[in-house]
């Protein structure tokens, strides 16, 4: 089950950076741009995560206090 | 709250991170933070009009 | 289940009166403007399904005639 | 047809009322009311070219 | 089970057709350039899911020999 | 695998065949034939990185 978690979650993340990087006509192949965008739009995105997790956190500790 | 969640962090990052690069930038974070408490925002107001609409 | 379809009704409106009404970069707070937008996308989406109704019994109602 | 029914109205709401007011208008009604006809009519053309196809 | 996947690709290729084909308002009736987009929108569709296949298939050969 | 085609047939149809006619010319060949080699390397991209990422 974890692993069918985890490749929903590439085949969303392919979907995602695929519309945010490769914004022209595929080529043979891909530019060194297009390939750190994609990795640095996983990367970016998981960090994007963990960030609202904390900001959430961080008002619930202010909430309580 | 997990589907809340996800769908928050799908709009912020779409908004928020037009252009990923090697780690999230100051101005970056000030709009994920305020992305996360609007849309929240959003989803509050949604559920009061809705709720009242069909009580 | 009948509130579990209202959460998920909860779920959609907000992500496309979301999308509808912020066109921008998110603010310390919401503009009138935005909140009213918001309020108003949920209404009408609700006026609209029952105009869909409304119109598909008018047609079945003359077909019948 | 529920399924038929909620899309017909997330896609002729998205391009018949941009800009949500305090009430739907006359011109939003016509557009709403002329977009389920020509929607069902899409779903008509697709059910009948894609059935011809597989058949 | 056949039935109920030839269920959701009717729905699934008219909303896709749908976003394609139909750009302007909707008028009293299509034009005959909106049916036809609408028809060669599936039909083409269709073709590139038997393109992809065979192209997938040629590499899966070659990969082989 | 499945979900994986069903995905790239989507995308690549919206990319390469803006205008669907009577029949798919060789440039929307060529396109999708790219697009196809493209997303399958999107999607190694995005695997390597998640997984070294969670490991």
């Amino acid at each position: 089950q974890a692993q069918a978690r985890v490749h929903s979650s590439i085949h969303q993340f392919t979907s995602m950076c695929w519309d945010k990087c490769i914004t022209g006509t595929p080529s043979t192949s891909f530019s060194r741009n297009e390939v750190n965008c994609i990795s640095n739009c996983v990367e970016r995105f998981l960090d994007t995560s963990l960030f609202m997790v904390k900001k959430i956190e961080e008002q619930r500790q202010q909430l309580n206090s | 709250a997990q589907e809340l969640l996800n769908k928050t962090n799908e709009k912020c990052f779409v908004k928020c991170v037009p252009k990923p690069s090697t780690s999230l930038s100051n101005s970056e974070q000030t709009c994920l933070s305020r992305c996360l408490d609007r849309y929240m925002e959003a989803f509050n107001i949604v559920s009061r009009t809705y709720i009242s609409r069909i009580s």
